[in-house]
């Protein structure tokens, strides 16, 4: 069976996000000024084949961990699971 | 309405090109065969409207090893190297998305040099861009040096060079050109010489072909952007530099292992252009299976393929009995290098998708024998009127002070440390001077020699006089190679124009052309290849008529080169060259006086050569502390410059029988400002005198100020800060 | 020879979309060592006696600089090199791999200019006790070329604290007087930290390229003790 | 009245994606084989006030377009928005 999943890693809170706030800086500019607490991370989606989604969720989260995301400054969400037929 | 147009018009053939292809065929073309003909006969590919005026160029030379009609020209530097360089514009693709279009425009000139078997060694990127008080210029700008920087930083080749300029007609046409420079040994070059066998092997290698870039650069380059250019958008590409390195590793490889028997890159008209040159260069034809390409996408159909422009891919052409060991080298490096055509004799390019023929031309139809036009040209209306408001006789009203720093902090002239901080200018060790002085100066890997690279456009002057300008580029590039004391050899080019349909753009080409003929022959540099970038304009505004000239210069022995900058006090300051009262198409006038106007300064060519041989002899008997080109803003702004970056003040007079504007401001050519220690005066003098170059004693260095006796008194710190302020400030806006 | 005479053998890794990788093995010859080429699907070091990961983009530098890089077929061994005591060098993006491998502490991410960086830097030593400082000490500074884009080093709270507490700050970005303070930190780098060093000290890393300072032909020579010290530090008895 | 939104910006559909490419190249080497189709986008989070959510979303689609995507190469989608009170 193929699930289609979407994984959410950003910055831990607390760290600088230079992104975030040169999105934010540039607002004004644009005549936005009421736009704050910006923040980028990545979404990475992804198709995996596994016999049912748990064990495809402990594959994904088994990646985000070791792969997708850095524990030292990253934290990853599981947004969402999708199935995609066999 | 496009809907309603016939094929042949959508994709950009004229209703004469079509019965071309006809009588070519005997037959009415199918619709792969006609995309494969309306990419390989647009202007990009095929050079249609510039051809008979490229062969007007001289490409000879005792050291031309390859001229023009290879993906790149070569050039020998003795010890049995050959230095391999080309340059290219991307303008278009940037004009839409800045920091993808300049990166893809930075991997195909790298394919270019790689497709000749030589090492990308150093890449330079000319830029032009509208004013940076408007956003989407700044937007455009900060999007192409970071895309030029991302690429080039990533597949480990130093960019060292360069210029920026901001005029006007870039606002809705950015003019983004990049240059490469390659190093082969001599008899190892990949050119089309090379015997290609039949039943010779073709091998796609790098990455799958996906549905980007269908028609991409080469039909997008050879109209212009219409507003809001949506059609087109799609055709733009991601560059995968990391792709692009493995690529130049195991292309290499190939090289180096003796495995090919010819190699080629994939740029405009993709798989089409490739296969069809390739076999046409060779005299003969192919069979393409279009089911061995990788896709990236299911479902592509046979002109997808045939002329998507998906980046990071070359041809290798194979004997089979090596195919084992090319398929070796390219999954070393990761890449899938897969059979996709054979070689076959007779001239006929059989394409098959699906086991059905999709496709069976000539390929030298497709390859060489596109159309050629001769355009109608005629000079624009109002050149004579552009041309008699000479800046030179307007009354000046300005202190000499506040002219001084508005032309010095003008983002023209003001330093580009802004950009080329974002560039890598160390990797491969052997940059000796990166962005800042007159010319790059790169050490030829493991030698003495060293190769000094520039350059140059002089969009302005072209404006005003396209020949003159032409020109201009043309010695300036060579001026700024000789200051290093490298002793120039060889130029590549790439044109800017608009579109050529239009008489005046025509005209302002060809005068363009017989610029740069005319000086090339006068300093024996020859045209070693180039690239044509028509249809810069939108609207009613077109791009100045641009050459941009790329200079190859020789040092025989780096450690004699001259730097740019003045080295502490006591010594004599020079001006090599006469002073004219010319302010037309000056920094001076556009910045102080609000003219573009008047006449271009005047070009001795004979003067010119003679000056640069003088620097080269100059350099090499160590007789120069330091030597600079006296270019944008003239004499005041070389001096600040030499004084800025060697962080020494200097006091000098001027003449008196001059208004101080001109002898600051003058952009009269041909002239150079030295330094030279007290020891080496006499021997230096002397070989002025041979040479019969004017000389001028201006003044000494020293200090920490900077002293134009009876016109400016500053320091070299507000100097500076004026000089290194300006575009940051510009960019914070 | 002489124990002391002998030439020492530096290997050098490539990994795919490494750049700096032969300008490391130029470095290390012209400082009078032996360069051996390793190759990043390797398992075997061939008996070198230090190893550096050199600068550029492995792997594109995609996801996260090091990140990919790390997984390495060859990296197993430089981890087992290193427990074993075994000097280890990483340069800009060899640093990146380190720190991603857990070989060192805290992270490299995104300049704050968001901007690429190439310019010359002065960084300031803090500590000896590092295969590269051995020649330097305390307090001294050596002028040497950054050029990165992703050179910020971070660290949370806790391991912040650790690092500067057990002193495994190799580097600072400062003037060329040692001062350290913002005006002389090019990518935000929190506390100025330009290298950090492992708890045994014989795994160091660095963001400025000492292997771009080390050819008189070619520019300044700050980057020479650095090579003079893994020299010594191997017993080459410089 | 305050909301929070998350926006994520992705490239068009048929461009290469090199990051997710050069992910989905070095999972096998992981002892991961089953997974495909791995693109890598950017997620934006931030915090908007507006009179409400309409009129909070109507901008937010705006800033995706002008500032944080290129619709050249790139598509956006507004993927949760949120109350965040006044
Ligand atoms: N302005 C020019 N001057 C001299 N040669 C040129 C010029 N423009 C293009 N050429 C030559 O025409 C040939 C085709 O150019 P181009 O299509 O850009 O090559 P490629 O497709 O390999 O990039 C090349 O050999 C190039 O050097
Ligand atoms: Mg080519």
């Amino acid at each position: 069976m193929r699930y289609g999943f979407e994984v959410l890693v950003s910055l831990k809170a607390g760290l600088l996000d230079p992104q975030g706030k040169a999105v934010e800086g540039s607002l004004p500019a644009l005549g936005w000024t009421n736009v704050s607490d910006v923040r980028v991370g990545k979404h990475i989606a992804l198709t995996i084949e596994a016999d049912d989604e748990d064990a495809a969720r402990v594959q994904v989260a088994e990646m985000a961990e070791r792969l997708l995301s850095n524990p030292v400054i990253e934290d990853f969400q599981i947004l969402s699971a999708s199935e995609l037929g066999g | 309405m496009a809907q309603e147009q016939p094929l042949h018009r959508q994709l950009g053939l004229t209703d004469e090109e079509f019965g071309d292809i006809r009588q070519t065929l005997g037959r009415d073309p199918g619709s792969a065969e006609l995309a494969m003909y309306a990419a390989m006969w647009s202007e990009h590919c095929s050079y249609k409207s510039s051809k008979v005026h490229l062969r007007s160029l001289p490409t000879e030379g005792s050291a031309v090893l390859v001229g023009p009609g290879e993906d790149a020209g070569a050039v020998d530097i003795g010890d049995g190297l050959a230095v391999v360089f080309k340059i290219e514009s991307h303008s278009h693709p940037s004009a839409i998305e800045p920091y993808q279009g300049a990166a893809t425009g930075v991997g195909g000139i790298v394919r270019d040099i790689i497709s000749m078997g030589a090492r990308p060694i150093a890449l330079l990127d000319p830029l032009r861009f509208g004013p940076l008080d408007e956003a989407r210029n700044r937007w455009l700008f900060e999007g192409v040096v970071a895309g030029i920087g991302g690429y080039g930083n990533c597949i480990g080749v130093p960019t060292v060079g360069g210029e920026v300029h901001f005029a006007g007609p870039h606002s809705s046409n950015p003019t983004i050109n990049v240059m490469c420079v390659g190093v082969a040994p001599a008899d190892r070059l990949v050119t089309s010489a090379m015997p290609v066998h039949e039943g010779s092997l073709m091998v796609l290698y790098g990455a799958a072909t996906g549905r980007d870039g269908i028609g991409g650069v080469s039909v997008l380059a050879s109209a212009t952007l219409e507003e809001g250019a949506e059609a087109s958008r799609p055709s733009v590409q991601i560059g995968d530099p990391f792709a692009e390195k493995l690529l130049i590793e195991a292309s290499l490889e190939l090289v180096e292992r003796g495995l090919l028997e010819g190699l080629q890159d994939l740029g405009g008209a993709g798989l089409t252009c490739a296969v069809s040159e390739s076999a046409a260069r060779a005299g003969l034809g192919a069979e393409l299976d279009l089911d061995a390409v990788p896709l990236r996408e299911a479902g592509m159909e046979a002109f997808e393929i045939l002329t998507s422009e998906s980046q990071e891919r070359m041809l290798a052409i194979v004997s089979p009995g090596k195919l084992v060991q090319v398929q070796a080298v390219c999954e070393r490096w990761g890449l899938q290098g897969v059979v996709v055509a054979k070689t076959i004799t007779g001239g006929g390019l059989t394409v098959r998708l699906g086991g059905e023929i999709v496709a069976r031309v000539p390929a030298r139809s497709l390859a060489d024998e596109g159309p050629v036009y001769e355009r109608p040209s005629a000079p624009p209306a109002d050149l004579a009127e552009r041309q008699e408001d000479d800046p030179t006789f307007a009354t000046v009203t300005v202190k000499a002070e506040e002219a001084f720093f508005s032309v010095l902090a003008s983002p023209n002239v003001a330093s580009k440390r802004w950009v080329a901080e974002q560039y890598d200018a160390h990797v491969q060790h052997n940059t000796i001077a990166a962005a800042g002085g007159d010319a790059a100066v790169v050490r030829v890997d493991g030698t003495l020699r060293a190769l000094a690279l520039s350059s140059d456009g002089k969009g302005r002057f072209g404006h005003l006089d396209p020949y003159l300008g032409a020109a201009h580029a043309v010695a300036e590039a060579a001026r700024n190679v000789a200051c290093t004391g490298a002793r120039p050899l060889a130029i590549t080019n790439c044109l800017n124009f608009g579109n050529p349909e239009r008489p005046e753009v025509m005209w302002q080409f060809t005068e363009s052309i017989r610029g740069i003929a005319d000086a090339c022959r006068a300093f024996d540099t020859p045209v070693t290849g180039g690239n044509v970038s028509f249809y810069n304009e939108s609207g009613d505004s077109a791009v100045w008529p641009t050459p941009v000239i790329g200079m190859l210069g020789l040092l025989a022995d780096h450690r004699l080169r001259v730097r740019s900058g003045f080295r502490g006090p006591g010594t004599t300051i020079y001006q090599l060259g006469d002073t004219l009262p010319e302010l037309g198409g000056s920094e001076f006038a556009e910045v102080v006086l609000q003219m573009i106007s008047g006449k271009p300064p005047a070009l001795e060519l004979a003067h010119e050569r003679a000056l640069q041989q003088l620097l080269v002899d100059a350099a090499a008997g160590d007789l120069l502390v330091s030597a600079h080109d006296c270019g944008d803003g003239g004499l005041a702004i070389a001096l600040a410059e030499s004084a800025i970056a060697g962080d020494t003040g200097f006091a000098v007079t001027l003449p008196a029988d001059a208004p101080w504007y001109v002898s600051l401001f003058s952009e009269s050519a041909s002239r150079v400002v030295v330094s030279v220690d007290e020891a080496r005066i006499a021997a230096f003098e002397a070989l002025v005198a041979r040479a019969g170059v004017p000389l001028r004693r201006l003044g000494e260095t020293g200090g920490p100020r900077i002293s134009i006796d009876g016109a400016l008194e500053t320091t070299v710190e507000a100097a500076r800060e004026a000089y290194e302020s300006a575009i940051p400030t510009l960019l914070d806006a | 020879m002489s124990r002391g005479e002998r030439v020492p053998r530096i290997g050098v890794v490539t990994f795919p979309g490494s750049l700096d990788d032969r300008d490391a093995l130029h470095a290390v010859e012209l400082m009078g060592a032996q360069g051996i080429p390793l190759w990043h699907a390797d398992t075997d070091l061939q008996g070198v006696d230090a190893v550096i990961l050199p600068g550029g983009f492995s792997y594109g530098d995609y996801l996260r600089t090091g990140a990919l890089a790390r997984f390495a077929r060859i990296m197993d061994a430089v981890r087992a090199f290193a427990d074993r005591g075994g000097p280890v060098l990483g340069i800009c993006n060899g640093f990146q791999i380190l720190c991603e491998a857990g070989m060192l502490p805290g992270a490299l991410s995104r300049n704050d200019s968001l901007r690429f960086v190439c310019r010359p830097v002065s960084i300031r030593v803090e500590t000896s006790g590092t295969p590269v400082t051995g020649r330097l000490l305390p307090g001294e500074t050596v002028e040497i070329p950054i050029k990165h884009g992703e050179g910020r080093y971070v660290a949370g709270k806790e391991e912040l604290r650790r690092i500067e507490g057990e002193g495994l700050v190799a580097f600072r970005y400062s003037g060329p007087d040692g001062v350290v303070d913002d005006a002389r930190n090019p990518n935000g780098s929190v506390g100025n930290i330009a290298g950090v060093r492992n708890g045994s000290g014989n795994v160091v890393g660095l963001m400025p390229h000492p292997e771009h300072a080390v050819d008189p032909d070619v520019g300044p020579v700050g980057g020479q003790p650095l090579f003079a010290s893994l020299l010594q530090y191997v017993g080459a008895g410089v």
